[in-house]
């Protein structure tokens, strides 16, 4: 990524599933341990009830100016409402990241690629609905990984939730990357 | 597919789109009070020949306050933080036929409102104000507030409030209102009949109501419904070891006298005699 | 028998009506809709006695009991 | 005063924080221990983590009843010793007007931090920059004030701080013009070194040898000494118009055009000192953007555009103090250019002294307004373009 290139991700969902504390821990990730700089803002208030909170992540090598995302490079995406919300503001061929579960219809991925990740299902798997935004984290990192190391995302991740809470946040993180990683094929 | 009764009293479409669901979170005690106050608003149209014209609603600022912002289908004005009280004073005096219902929160009343809380009961202004006290501050993220217990921990007291909180209903009582009464949204009929009493009143009528904000007490809506009956007790047995820990309901004071509209009237009848007699 | 109405445009899932209902006559249904709610059902509509609790009690005046007068029974 | 932990304090290093947490850890670095405050959206967090974090370097927090008390309590607590602080938005800064004018009058060190939001009244709880004139005008009466415009998270530490060195060097109360987009974004945040980080107070009599008999409250400079309660000075903090020994009675105007024109003065006249400006790319240009806080971060982004992609030859200048406004800085450093571009998060604020300022210097002065939210790169590039097609 050259020096003004700027990545940009956006995760939303509803108030309360955890989006803002993932977009918090990727910044941090990138920021304190990757060595890249990057800028997390968030809705609130009204604005984040309802299905369309949402969290962003800006990453550059460079000086980042503008704070929020202009096109996103990755949209996860946790509720039909912010779906629909922001399926116009992403790139031509951005990476949409759904779970299907949650989310019942969904545009023909013309100008994007959209991948269906069982987000509640391994939530449940471990234990609690409250680890969705852990294992979405987990999917999101296997489409990011040559930007930032494991170590550091998973770092970041331990410092920033509830330490009776690690170990399964870890492992939801673990079961989203796996899932992703065994059954889509990541095209360069 | 029939509709909730109450929905008559409310703006369901507007030229800019649909207005509900309120805004509130899910569980919200707040709701609930707009609920009760339009049941009994309805009630003294039925039997007391009111018009739904003769109704004005305003509020300050806070989730309490928020109700009167473009949900209601009578007159409002949703206005300062803290200032709906003095705001009251004004429409009153402009017009002293309004039936005024003032809907605050504990934090808009009790705090930034407090100067204008006290002063609105000394002066018995012909209002009702629907006190809806969650025991903190809802709209901004969980502060704490005038009627936060001790003790507590809350966003701006992480380690615990010292200080003790306001009882409002002996606040309204000693500042000179009329009437002034106190039950929950867990008390719904009670709270109705009470509204109901408030309006016909002469005067001052306050009514503080305990509400659940499950958001910020991480409490399930249903849980803390429950936990109201349970955490309240009868005025009449507050002295009793039962009542020990729990908060009592019911009316703190109903008495008569004048109020402010009245006494001014006089002013202007003696007025209006002394110019009869120069003619 | 009284039917109950549920309107999920306002209904939040705050399940406050389930709790106040005197009869246990309406329970929380078992899927959350497209919002994340879970929104009440008709449990055994013969126990209610048309108190309209749950009316009265409603944050969001989303629900609704159609007697069997409304009905024109 | 219980132990000042100065250990305590944010540890030198890289911290990734949100804008709000940054003001509040540079107040504690500056040695703020007194902080009173009133909720408010999008102001609260900076008060929640003061909260959280004062008790732990042995200062104090409350939570007032409104914000005329919070803003009333700085006034105690700074004449009782302390640095003291709060923070509010749009709605708030407005009730803490008259406060402001009597710590003007008074002279008295105080920080406040006025994270804007769109207004008239209750307006929105989004981003905003309509109350910069407010900020210099609001108050009633004479006198100047200093005012600093943030536009990153690094700022919001490093220009609380020197908010508080600025109150306390010039014996004034200090505006932080701040904006939600800045106290709510989060960004890597480095505190230098301990023996990096300047630290100034207040001088006291006691520092120049002045013993109480001969103490003047509002005498012997420019920058009066400032006594404490509680050492002996007697001193007697007074709003009405004053001799410089603080006596009210015998009030004459040519005592009071002194009283209040070397209050103004202490500021005005040291504009050079205290008001700072960033400047890109002036060599050749044809055309200027000016903007401050946040905005300037869209309108760096907008401005590498229209010389990278459009060739337009622009150049950039972001005001990081609003008031004093440096007009003479200003002056000396912009060349002859056809159209000034001012985007503000208003309709037009900063926009009036600028124009005053380099009207022989230009052909025109052009706004670019954005209400409630941060303009995007385009809405400053396309109105460019069409200004200039």
């Amino acid at each position: 990524m050259n020096r003004n290139q700027r990545f940009e991700i956006r995760i939303a969902g509803f108030g309360g599933q955890g989006v803002v504390t993932i977009g918090k821990i990727l910044g941090i990730a990138f920021s304190i341990h990757g060595g890249r700089n990057s800028v997390n803002t968030q809705s609130y208030g009204p604005e984040s009830r309802g299905g369309a909170c949402r969290s962003e992540v800006v990453v550059s090598d460079g000086e980042i100016n503008y704070p929020y995302v202009r096109k996103a490079d990755v949209l996860v995406a946790l509720s039909q409402v912010a779906l629909d919300t922001y399926l116009e503001d992403v790139k031509v061929g951005a990476i949409i990241i759904i779970d299907p579960q949650a989310i019942k219809n969904v545009p023909a991925p013309e100008r994007f690629r959209l991948y269906p990740v069982p987000t509640l299902a391994i939530a449940h798997e471990i234990g609690d609905v409250k680890y969705q935004n852990t294992a979405a984290l987990g999917a999101l990192y296997a489409f990011i990984a040559e930007m930032i190391r494991e170590f550091d995302l998973v770092q970041a991740l331990r410092e920033n939730v509830p330490i009776a809470t690690v170990d399964r946040n870890v492992a939801a993180f673990e079961k989203g990357k796996k899932f992703v990683q065994s059954t889509f094929v990541l095209e360069k | 597919m029939k509709k909730h009764p109450m929905l008559k009293y409310l703006k369901e479409e507007a030229p800019a789109g649909p207005r509900l669901p309120l805004i509130m979170c899910p569980g919200c005690g707040a709701g609930q009070v707009l609920n009760y106050a339009l049941h009994a608003v309805d009630t003294l149209i039925r039997e007391d020949g009111l018009r739904k014209e003769d109704f004005v609603f305003i509020s300050g600022v806070g989730c309490s306050s928020r109700l009167a912002s473009h949900y209601l289908n009578f007159d409002s004005g949703w206005t300062l933080h803290g200032r709906a009280l003095a705001v009251a004073t004004g429409a009153l005096l402009a017009n002293p036929g309004l039936k005024v219902i003032v809907l605050t929160g504990d934090g808009d009343a009790a705090a930034i409102g407090g100067n204008h809380f006290i002063h609105a009961c000394r002066r018995n202004l012909n209002m009702t104000i629907l006190c809806i006290n969650n025991g903190l501050y809802g709209m901004t993220g969980g502060q704490v507030a005038p009627t936060t217990p001790i003790g507590r921990t809350t966003t701006t007291t992480p380690y615990g409030n010292v200080e003790e909180e306001f009882d409002l209903c002996r606040l309204a009582q000693t500042a000179g209102a009329a009437y002034v009464a106190r039950w929950s949204t867990a008390h719904p009929h009670q709270t109705i009949k009470t509204i109901i009493k408030g309006i016909r009143k002469k005067g001052t009528a306050f009514v503080e109501i305990l509400s659940q904000c499950p958001v910020h007490l991480k409490t399930a809506p249903a849980e803390m419904f429950r936990d109201l009956k349970k955490n309240t007790v009868p005025l009449k047995k507050a002295g009793k070891s039962e009542a020990k820990g729990r908060i009592p309901v019911g009316v703190f004071c109903d008495i008569d006298k004048p109020d402010w509209v009245t006494r001014y009237q006089e002013i202007i009848g003696r007025l209006e005699r002394v110019e009869s007699t120069h003619e | 028998m009284n039917k109950l109405h549920v309107n999920p445009a306002y209904c939040k899932g705050c399940l406050i009506c389930v709790e106040a209902c005197p009869t246990k006559a309406i329970t929380p249904c078992k899927s959350i809709n497209a919002k994340g709610y879970t929104l009440p059902e008709e449990d055994d509509m013969r126990r209610c006695t048309g108190c309209m609790l749950c009316e009265t009690v409603c944050p969001d005046f989303a629900i609704a009991i159609e007697t069997d007068e409304d009905q024109g029974g | 005063m219980s132990p000042n932990r100065t250990d305590l304090i944010l540890p030198p290093g890289a911290h990734y924080l949100q804008g709000s947490q940054a003001c509040a850890e540079g107040a504690i670095t500056a040695g703020c221990r007194v902080y009173a405050g009133y909720p408010i959206t999008p102001a609260t967090e900076i008060m929640e983590h003061a909260a959280h974090r004062l008790p732990q370097v042995g200062g104090r927090f409350i939570q007032m009843e409104d914000e005329i008390g919070s803003a009333s309590a700085l006034l105690g607590a700074s004449w009782a010793g302390a640095k003291a602080m709060t923070a509010t938005s749009s709605p708030g800064f407005s009730l803490m007007q008259e406060v402001i004018s009597f710590a003007i009058m008074t002279e008295t060190p105080l920080v406040i931090v006025d994270v804007q939001r769109p207004g008239p009244g209750q307006g929105y709880i989004t981003t905003s920059q309509e109350d910069v004139m407010q900020a210099r005008w609001g108050h009633h009466g004479e006198g100047s004030i200093i005012a600093l415009s943030p536009a990153s998270v690094q700022d919001m530490f490093d220009f609380t701080l020197e908010a508080f060195n600025l109150s306390e060097r010039w014996r004034t109360p200090v505006l932080l013009m701040a904006e939600e987009t800045v106290a709510h974004m989060r960004e890597r945040l480095v505190v230098p070194s301990r023996d990096e980080i300047q630290i100034v107070n207040r001088t006291r009599p006691k520092d120049l040898g002045i013993a109480p008999e001969s103490y003047l409250p509002y005498g012997h400079a420019e920058v009066p000494p400032m006594a404490v309660w509680g050492e002996g000075y007697a001193v007697n903090h007074v709003s009405l118009v004053h001799h410089t020994d603080g006596n009210v009675t015998r009030y004459n105007s040519s005592v009071h055009l002194e009283n209040v024109s070397r209050i103004h003065r202490k500021i005005e006249d040291h504009v050079d000192e205290i008001a700072r400006i960033e400047t890109r790319w002036l060599e050749g240009c044809r055309h200027l953007l000016v903007c401050y806080g946040s905005v300037s971060r869209t309108g760096v982004e907008a401005v590498l555009e229209a010389r990278e992609q459009r060739n337009i030859p622009l150049a950039f200048i972001r005001l990081k103090t609003l008031w004093p406004f440096p007009e003479r800085q200003l002056r000396a450093i912009v060349p002859e250019v056809d159209t000034i571009f001012v985007p503000e998060m208003n309709l037009g604020m900063m926009k009036h002294p600028i124009t005053e300022a380099l009207r022989d210097r230009c052909r025109r002065v052009v706004s670019i307004p954005s209400l409630g939210s941060l303009h995007s790169p385009e809405l400053i590039l396309d109105r460019i373009c069409e200004e200039l097609a």
